[in-house]
């Protein structure tokens, strides 16, 4: 089919990309998470942000994009944006301050727009100079702030509910325009002149929607695909031994995490000691293998739950280099010590109860029923009788949501710093009590004053001592308490072909996560060069 | 009298083998250009078979085991209708002989007009007459038995049962054939349109000239409408005479007990005899002569040897029974 | 006439029916769509984000399920399908435009073929009893014993790959721009026959044997017997009699397939990736799409409705006994 | 808007079919086809009754034999996990007919209750009833499935099972409908009234033993129904099914995108057997459509010997002359 | 057709033999009226008016203790209807229904049980009225305990009934399904069924019509045993006059849903009064008609008809068969006044208008017609 013809020789120097997200409507707000220019990632070829953060290395700078330079001050209650010259909308009207101070408005005054819940107050524009103020410190927030993609205000203040429109046509800064859009394809193309920066040297992206991961990847193996993002089981077999010198996958953890929560307000696993014992025969390495088919959801046994090498420079010192190893007989020791009776291979706790856990799942969800099969057979080394039980996802989120759980996997939000993490998983501030819905964050239902201060210190703190120790005292926590079990770090990687584009990020050079639906993916595309 | 089909030996059963029913066995019958042969006897004797088996349209399992069915066509040499291919049989059919089948209701099929069903058939044999032509003749035929040329684009539903009796005759008198068999025509329908059907039939058998095998088993009616009456017992024919002759004097005790079984309408009130016991089970047939079991007159050959169709003195006239020995042999 | 507006009120009580029970057995669902869209992000929106989706979808006003009701008939009156909560803020319409032609030609075209083909067979099967035709019997039943999904993914594996003609995926060439113009049409059909091909077969088969039966049970009518004995030509008797009269109940049957058209082909669309109706309202179901999902149950029960409507005239046409004088 | 005619037709025929024996009623047990189906469908129960002990393995253990293909330990292969796939066929077997067996049940009061009581009562209730099994009739089966079997948290076979039943009897009861809208005009019924008989009396002792076999032939339709609906439910992922079934491997083998990795094992003897189940209870099904109508009955010998020496198949219209060597 | 032919009616009959008046009636109808509706469907059934079928109008018989009364009329008459009605299946539109003397309204449970227990039904087919899935002995059975004589003996009850019916020995027969029964030994089954109740009127609703010749006349000589052995009253519907005359004691004729004459059997074969009964019993076929009196004026296609009652000229008429409209009358919409006069050979003027009552004939007790002609009768 003439599928396979298109990436054979490339002289329309056209970049295929593939989602595995079914058919897409015509759909371009760059605003709403729902649109197909979110979905399939080509907001990032036509919008850009005020600076270009690289979510490998959270703590790495960010680039400077339409904004040349920000200053944070008053504890990160105000920041100044000086907004880069010279900067032209597709449709050739020059971006100015005031376009940054609208679209900062818009995001303020409407919620619904507002997906990182940042709380803008005063946003003023003068000269090529933006300022933003707020209630209280966004340490936390300064990337997402950053990361605002910038809108035309011409366009965008006729738009009667920036909410509810479609956007048939958008126009951005980036160095793309949409050329045309179905519900399977959707093509944009190199602007001719005016972008701000080189061009890319990418002329056309094609960004096709797949049905299922099934279809994906054989697009991915045929060719057709050159750039995805979907979870490849066995992908040795599957998808790079089919063409091992240019087929890659590159999956770097970021800060968030995977891993097994319990309700810690039911009995026994509100017991600490219990937890702690059930980290130690946790196999990480049999989930990456087998659960995460030894790639995706990368391996995460650092003691403190932090994945690395993103979240290297924020382990504490005294937890450096320490990972977690599968040690059935200390757990036993931990918890004969803590009062627990083995009955044969049974383990019962300290009033006799046999220690037994259900693990739920949405049917369907494979990597996490594998996972828990895992953990469920870790079990019972130690005598716990675990059970996977399978059920629909609505039901589960909603166990989720009022606590009604005893064990299930579940990931954090991540961050540009393990607060973000942190916070889900120990914020006393988001606690609500066990058949309580609404919760957001602290599934577990977690309640330790001494996190929560740590956690709003952290945040709110006025120096880098404060918060280095804040982050010593939540890593301490983790360790001794472990609310959470983290297993796997979550990720943000992709597949790509370098059969006709080189440049990707990689080990080597890790300047973007690989995945073409991340911010980065524009900083990618810039990188690309045709293959020789 | 000109024979125009003679039945020899017919035997048909249904299935083969061990299993199979017998359910008409060696059956002779002639039927003489222009008369109307009424066939009687009790359900099950074996009358719609022969009838079907003859035009060989009998539905599976029925199968023809032997027999001839000589056919003496106006001109030309005799055939045996058993011995023709398909396509001859198919050009036979309707032409030559046509068939009233019992129940009208079922016979025109519900989802086309009478037109088509009765233009169908002319097309079918003559082929080279104009539709507007067939159109014609479909309405003289309609007009043939009574029934306006407007109903021709009626549906067989909008017809009642009488009417739709007689585009069925009319439909079996299209082509002119020289036989019409009709299997129980009026038996669904009341006194009054059996009459009156019947009563059409004998003036165009008068006019046209074909003969017509008459089946029921309602006998007073055939002694009222046939010229001769044949009479079936357990897949045989058992007596064959002239109507009148047979209402008189009937020969054979079947025949006996079926005229007893009617109670007249006229003359002085008679007390009615009826045959006594049950009719034969096809499957195990009573050996020697079928009726023996039920008949007050058997003796000493009659469970034994199986009575063969002879003339017991009388030419015009046929019976197989043991009372009436013939001159020829018996079967084993 | 009069029998069509008797089954109108049929149809309109049904409708009305079916749409209400549309309406109330998604709600019924527990969780919802904010906190499904979540879930298929794992992680990758926020939970920050909760409150913005709550706020855009509308689900943050607390309505009684009752005057959402009202409010979804006054909606549906005025042409109007809410708005999809996954593509948000596509209009349910706009993305039944993009889906129903799809599924329409595709299973609507395969529908028909294996109806005709079907029947064809049938009515051969069932007039030449014991010939070869009814020896297909058992090997048709097989294949229509095969779950759909199943023979697709091996008819995929098998068939569809990196160098093979049929294309594994997707309802034409990620190339193609749709439009009247032959590469796309032409992509179009032959990503089409892959799917279309698993469909005929696993549905011929009770096409076939229910014409079958039907022939043999016609074929011993009276009326039947009459066409031979009118000397009719074979043809004439097997096609005019006994098939056109078999043919009555299948109407039904054909009209009832029509009307599934668009709900009965969820699994095809969703092994081969086909752009169609049922990949959505499986998404929509996975994504607690309220107005997806009943727009998509709108269509599907309307096609069925239409579709016995239609039957209802075909059997007008094709049996006069239906039509009642007067 | 009609049921099959050729079920009407089956249902008249019967109590006009005076001449089968009640031995010859049972001669389609001896019908290759019904004897195929019945064998295999026991042989399915027999190991949905014993799988959990003959199976070689527990189906969830997992191994270190990773995704290999079938051997001598591994009859059917292994999954990613080193699962024992022969072991899932055949623990999965319960699941798969219990389901089928109890959703087939279900519906089938369901059907027989709505349509033999809305045909027999006829009137307001007896259309309000009818006009419910048309709405259940217009709403699509599976994806309405799909969405219920997504409103129950956790599964259990038995809801699957009840959850498939509710939303499948419609057919079933219009058919029953129609046929018993066709009993109740029968004199026999018009007899049990004019005897004195009551209302329930006559429909459970006057009716419904006269629609049997529709009713078996449902069941058994019902039964196929299920078992795909169940499987289907597993495949997409949305049943709370907790154990293994036939549609659980698929699920699996399809989201470890089993065919892409080669392990064609995975998938085969599940989509087989589930192929070769449900041949057996179409089969089962013609057996059932046999008994029922005398005319499907497949009379005896098709092809005969003929006069000319040749065999004929036996057809409509053209009777066949058998050869004359028997007489003299 | 001579007196003698009247005097000669079943001399063996003890109940019959004395005068009618006076024996007991059973069941009484008087002005029995059944209206079908017909579903008005689309347009009509905003605008038109409400139509019905009028199957029965205006029907009134007697049913005497140990009398068989025959109803005779073409198909489509409405004798089942009234039948059906008699036995309580069907609602009345009108009139009234009298077992004893006392008006009966009942439509179900106890009360309908202990009606349907006095007056019982014979359905007019044999193969329809069993149901194929129960034997003998259950159809029996139901129809002791229905009518709570089962008791303690019901093995002797059962023998009892079927030997009653003549199927002996009863051992033969109770463990068998209807297919396994002849058509005469079903319709037994039947009576039997209708004798387990032990009533006192019997609906015969053409129980032979669907019998061989050879079993029939067995059948009817059964119901006329049980006549005179229980005293039992019944109706005999059928639509074979001869059968009629021969078993009956009175016979009454329908046409198009109403009576048009009644009288005791042998006056009304022989000597018919009402137009539609001449058609009738010169429609049946007679084979006497050619081979005893052969009669140059009849022909296969004129019947030929004399009027002979009195005070009304003896007029010769002719009924030209195919031309007197074979199609029975709309009973949506029957013909005004006498409902037999658009195939009326001899229709005056009044008939078309006035509807007819019952006019005396006169020539034998209780013989009555409704139809114009005997207007002067009565007068
Ligand atoms: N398909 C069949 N299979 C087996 N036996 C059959 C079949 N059809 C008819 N018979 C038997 O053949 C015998 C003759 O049947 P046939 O229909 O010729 O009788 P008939 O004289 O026409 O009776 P009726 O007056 O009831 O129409 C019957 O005993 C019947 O049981
Ligand atoms: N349940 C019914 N609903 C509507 N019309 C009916 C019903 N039963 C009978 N009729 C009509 O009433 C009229 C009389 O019918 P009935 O059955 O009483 O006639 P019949 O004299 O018994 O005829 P037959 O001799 O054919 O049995 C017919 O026109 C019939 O169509
Ligand atoms: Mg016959
Ligand atoms: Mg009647």
């Amino acid at each position: 089919g003439g599928s396979s013809n298109a990436a054979q020789s490339n002289p329309d120097a056209v970049l295929s990309v593939g989602k595995p997200d079914g058919p897409q409507a015509e759909n371009n707000n760059p605003f709403l998470e729902t649109s197909a220019l979110s979905n399939m990632g080509y907001r990032w070829m036509i919008y850009e942000p005020l600076a270009m953060h690289n979510r490998v290395k959270p703590q790495e700078p960010a680039k400077p994009w339409l904004a040349t330079k920000w200053d944070w001050s008053d504890n990160f209650k105000k920041l100044v944006l000086t907004i880069r010259d010279g900067v032209k909308f597709s449709d050739g009207q020059p971006m100015t301050a005031e376009d940054v101070a609208y679209t900062f408005q818009l995001l303020r005054d409407n919620k619904a727009l507002n997906v990182d819940a940042v709380p803008y107050k005063d946003i003023t524009a003068a000269g090529n100079q933006v300022t933003l103020g707020f209630a209280g410190s966004q340490f936390v927030n300064q990337v997402k702030i950053l990361q605002t993609l910038v809108v035309p205000k011409h366009v965008w203040k006729d738009v009667k509910d920036p909410a509810l429109d479609l956007v048939k046509n958008p126009i951005g800064t980036g160095p793309y325009t949409l050329k045309s859009a179905t519900p399977q394809t959707m093509i944009v193309t190199r602007r001719d002149s005016g972008y701000w920066q080189e061009a890319p040297k990418v002329k056309e992206i094609r960004y096709t929607s797949y049905t299922d991961n099934n279809a994906q990847v054989s697009a991915l193996v045929n060719g057709a695909s050159e750039w995805s993002f979907v979870f490849i089981p066995n992908y040795k077999a599957v998808y790079t031994n089919k063409n091992p010198q240019h087929y890659k996958l590159w999956f770097p953890a970021q800060l968030a995490v995977h891993g097994l929560w319990f309700n810690t307000e039911k009995a026994p696993w509100n017991d600490a000691k219990l937890r702690q014992a059930v980290n130690k025969v946790i196999n990480r390495e049999d989930i990456f293998n087998q659960g995460e088919a030894g790639y995706f959801y990368p391996k995460n046994d650092q003691v403190t739950g932090i994945p690395t090498p993103a979240g290297d420079p924020f382990i504490a010192p005294q937890y450096k280099g320490q990972s977690v190893q599968v040690d059935v007989q200390g757990a036993k020791s931990l918890l004969t010590g803590a009062g627990y009776k083995f009955t044969g291979d049974k383990l019962a706790d300290p009033g006799g109860k046999p220690v037994t856990i259900k693990l739920t799942v949405p049917s369907g969800w494979s990597d996490y029923i594998t996972d828990l099969e895992i953990i469920k057979d870790n079990l019972a080394q130690i005598g716990i009788t675990a059970t996977v039980e399978k059920m629909n996802q609505d039901a589960w989120m909603k166990s989720v949501d009022t606590g009604d759980f005893e064990g299930l996997m579940h990931w954090t939000n991540d961050g540009q710093t393990p607060y973000d993490m942190y916070r889900d998983v120990m914020d006393g501030n988001r606690y609500k009590p066990t058949g309580q819905g609404g919760i957001n964050g602290n599934y577990g239902r977690y309640k330790n004053d001494e996190a929560t201060k740590a956690l709003e210190t952290y945040a709110n703190a006025e120096d880098d001592a404060a918060r280095t120790a804040a982050m010593a005292t939540l890593q301490k926590i983790m360790i001794e308490q472990q609310p959470m079990i983290p297993t796997s770090a979550a990720n943000s990687g992709g597949e790509y072909s370098t059969k006709n584009w080189v440049g990707w990020p990689d080990d080597a050079n890790p300047y973007a996560p690989a995945q073409p639906t991340l911010r980065n993916a524009l900083d990618i595309v810039l990188h690309l060069k045709p293959a020789a | 009298m000109d024979p125009v089909l003679e039945i020899k030996g017919l035997d048909v059963d249904y299935g083969v083998g061990d299993e199979a029913v017998r359910a008409v066995r060696d059956v002779h019958l002639t039927l003489h250009r222009g008369e109307v042969l009424g066939l009687a006897g009790e359900s099950g004797s074996g009358k719609s078979t022969l009838a079907y088996g003859l035009t060989r349209l009998l539905a599976p399992p029925g199968v023809i085991r032997g027999g001839e069915v000589v056919y003496h066509p106006a001109d030309g040499e005799p055939y045996d209708v058993l011995r023709l291919t398909d396509r001859q049989l198919r050009d036979f059919r309707w032409a030559e002989t046509s068939i009233v089948f019992q129940g009208a209701m079922n016979s025109l099929n519900p989802v086309h007009k009478v037109v088509t069903q009765l233009v169908d058939v002319i097309k079918a044999h003559e082929p080279r007459t104009t539709k507007a032509g067939r159109v014609a003749r479909a309405k003289d035929l309609l007009k043939l038995v009574g029934i306006a040329a407007d109903r021709l684009e009626a549906y067989p539903h909008q017809l009642s049962g009488g009417m739709r009796q007689r585009v069925m005759i009319a439909m079996a008198l299209a082509l002119e054939p020289r036989i019409v068999i009709m299997d129980e025509p009026t038996t669904a329908l009341d006194v009054v349109m059996q009459r009156q059907i019947l009563g059409q039939l004998v003036e165009l058998r008068e006019r046209l000239g074909f003969s017509v095998l008459f089946i029921t088993h309602d006998l007073s009616l055939l002694v009222e409408f046939s010229d001769r009456i044949a009479i079936m017992y357990g897949g045989r024919i058992v007596e064959q005479a002239p109507a009148a002759d047979l209402y008189r004097d009937a020969l054979h005790p079947y025949s006996h007990g079926l005229l007893n079984s009617f109670p007249a309408l006229r003359g002085p009130r008679r007390e009615l005899a009826g045959i006594p016991g049950s009719p034969p089970d096809t499957r195990g047939m009573p050996s020697g002569c079928a009726f023996h079991p039920r008949c007050p007159k058997a003796f000493e050959p009659c469970p034994d040897r199986v009575p063969l169709l002879g003339t017991p003195g009388d030419p015009a006239r046929e019976v197989a029974c043991w009372l009436h020995p013939v001159a020829a042999d018996t079967a084993p | 006439m009069r029998y069509l507006l008797q089954r109108l009120g049929f149809y309109l009580f049904t409708a009305w029916a079916a749409v209400t029970i549309n309406f109330f057995i998604p709600r019924l669902i527990p969780g919802d769509p904010v906190q499904s869209l979540i879930a298929r992000n794992q992680g990758m929106i926020s939970a920050e984000a909760m409150q913005s989706l709550y706020v855009l979808f509308g689900l943050d006003k607390n309505e009684s399920l009752i005057s959402q009701y009202f409010d979804y008939w006054g909606q549906l009156f005025r042409g109007d399908l809410g708005i999809s909560f996954t593509f948000f803020p596509t209009p349910v319409s706009d993305l039944l435009t993009d889906s129903l032609p799809w599924t329409i030609i595709l299973v609507g075209i395969t529908t028909v073929v294996g109806f005709a083909i079907g029947t064809g067979l049938g009515v051969v099967a069932g007039w030449k009893r014991g010939s070869w035709v009814d020896g297909l019997l058992p090997v048709t039943t097989f294949l229509s014993s095969i779950p759909y999904f199943w023979l697709g993914l091996i008819a995929l594996t098998l068939l569809a790959g990196p160098d093979s003609f049929f294309p594994s995926s997707g309802g034409y060439d990620p190339g193609t721009i749709p439009g009247w113009d032959g590469s796309f049409i032409g992509s179009a059909i032959q990503h089409s026959l892959l799917p279309a091909l698993t469909i005929l077969i696993s549905s011929m088969g009770s096409w076939i044997l229910g014409m079958r039966n039907m022939m043999v049970t016609v074929a011993s009518e009276d009326y039947v017997t009459v066409a031979h004995a009118k000397g009719l030509p074979e043809r004439r008797v097997m096609v005019g009699y006994a098939a056109r009269n078999a043919l009555l109940p299948s109407v039904s049957g054909f009209a009832l397939a029509l009307g599934f058209i668009v709900g009965g082909t969820l699994l095809v669309e969703i092994v081969f990736s086909y752009p169609g109706v049922g990949y959505q309202l499986f998404q929509a179901v996975g994504s607690q799409d309220y107005p997806l999902m009943q727009g998509i149950f709108l269509i599907i029960t309307l096609s069925v409705l239409v579709a016995n409507l239609l039957a209802d005239v075909a059997y007008l046409a094709l049996d006069p006994r239906t039509r009642k004088e007067g | 808007m009609a049921v099959p005619a050729a079920d009407v037709k089956a249902a008249q025929a019967l109590p006009l079919e005076a001449v089968a024996a009640r031995r010859r009623r049972f001669r389609f047990l001896t019908g290759g086809k019904t004897v195929t189906g019945l064998a295999v469908i026991v042989f399915f129960l027999v190991i949905a009754v014993i799988g959990e002990w003959i199976a070689p393995y527990d189906p969830s253990a997992r191994s270190s034999d990773l995704l290999e293909s079938p051997s001598a330990r591994h009859w059917f292969g292994t999954t990613h996990l080193g699962q024992d796939i022969f072991s899932q066929v055949v623990v999965g077997t319960r699941s798969v007919m219990l389901v089928g067996l109890a959703a087939g049940i279900v519906a089938t009061i369901l059907a027989v209750i709505v349509g033999v009581t809305s045909g027999y009562l006829g009137g307001t209730p007896g259309e309000g009833l009818s006009a419910l099994s048309n709405v259940f009739l217009v709403i699509p089966a599976l994806p309405l499935i799909i969405i219920i079997g997504s409103a129950v948290p956790t599964g259990g076979d038995i809801l699957v099972a009840v959850i498939i039943g509710f939303t499948s009897w419609a057919w079933g009861a219009r058919v029953l409908r129609a046929q018993t809208l066709s009993l109740r005009g029968r004199e026999y019924v018009e007899a049990a009234r004019a005897t004195g008989e009551s209302t329930w009396r006559i429909i459970f002792f006057e009716i419904l033993p006269n629609l049997t076999a529709v009713i078996a032939s449902s069941f058994v339709g019902t039964v196929i129904f299920a078992v795909m609906s169940e499987i289907t439910l597993a495949f997409v992922g949305v049943s709370g099914l907790s154990n293994w079934n036939w549609g659980t491997i698929l699920f699996w083998a399809q989201s470890q995108q089993a065919l892409a990795q080669g392990a064609w094992w995975w998938f085969v003897p599940a989509g087989l057997a589930i192929a070769i189940l449900g041949t057996a209870l179409s089969l089962l099904n013609f057996g059932i459509d046999e008994f029922v109508s005398p005319r499907l009955r497949g009379s005896g010998k098709a092809r005969v010997k003929g006069a000319d020496g040749r065999t004929h198949r036996m057809r409509v219209g053209f009777t066949p002359v058998l050869g004359r060597e028997e007489k003299p | 057709m001579t007196d003698s032919a009247l005097t000669e009616q079943s001399p063996s009959d003890p109940v019959a033999a004395g005068p009618e008046g006076d024996l007991p009636v059973v069941l009484e109808a008087t002005g029995l009226t059944k209206h079908f509706p017909v579903r008005r469907t689309g347009r009509a059934a905003l605008t038109g008016p409400r139509r019905s079928i009028q199957a029965v109008d205006d029907v009134s018989l007697t049913l005497q203790r140990g009398r068989v009364t025959a109803l005779v009329g073409e198909s489509g008459s409405g004798k089942s209807t009234v039948a059906r009605l008699l036995a309580g299946l069907y609602p009345r539109t009108g009139g009234d229904i009298r077992l004893h003397g006392e008006t009966v309204n009942v439509k179900r449970g106890k009360a309908f049980r202990a009606y349907a227990r006095r007056v019982q039904m014979i359905f007019q087919d044999p193969f329809a009225s069993l149901n194929p899935v129960h034997t003998v002995r259950y159809h029996l059975t139901r129809a002791l305990k229905i009518h709570g004589r089962a008791g303690e003996d019901l093995e002797k009850s059962l023998r009892e009934l079927l030997s009653r019916v003549q199927l002996t020995p009863p051992e033969r027969y109770i463990d068998k399904f209807p297919h396994e029964l002849s058509g005469g030994q079903r319709q037994r089954v039947a009576i039997a069924r209708a004798l387990g109740a032990d009533p006192e009127a019997l609906l015969a609703d053409e129980p032979v019509s669907m019998l061989d010749v050879s079993i029939r006349l067995g059948v009817l000589n059964l119901l006329r045993d049980l006549k005179e052995r229980l005293h039992l009253a019944i109706l005999y519907i059928t639509h074979d006059i001869a059968s009629a005359r021969y078993f009956a004691d009175d016979t009454m004729v329908m046409y198009a849903g109403r009576m048009v004459e009644g009288g005791d059997s042998e006056t009304i074969t022989q000597r018919p009064a009402h137009p539609y009964t001449r058609l009738l019993i010169e429609s049946a076929p007679d084979p006497d008609r050619i081979t005893a009196a052969p009669d140059p004026t009849v022909d296969n296609r004129h019947f030929h008809v004399k009027v002979a009652a009195p005070g009304v000229d003896n007029r010769h008429f002719h009924v030209k068969v195919a031309d007197s409209g074979g199609e029975p009358p709309s009973l949506i919409e029957p013909p005004a006044g006498c409902r037999f006069h658009p195939r009326c050979p001899v229709a005056m003027e009044r008939c078309t208008t006035e509807l007819p009552p019952r006019f005396d004939v006169g020539d034998a007790p209780g013989h009555w017609a409704a139809c114009w002609l005997y207007d002067g009768a009565a007068r």
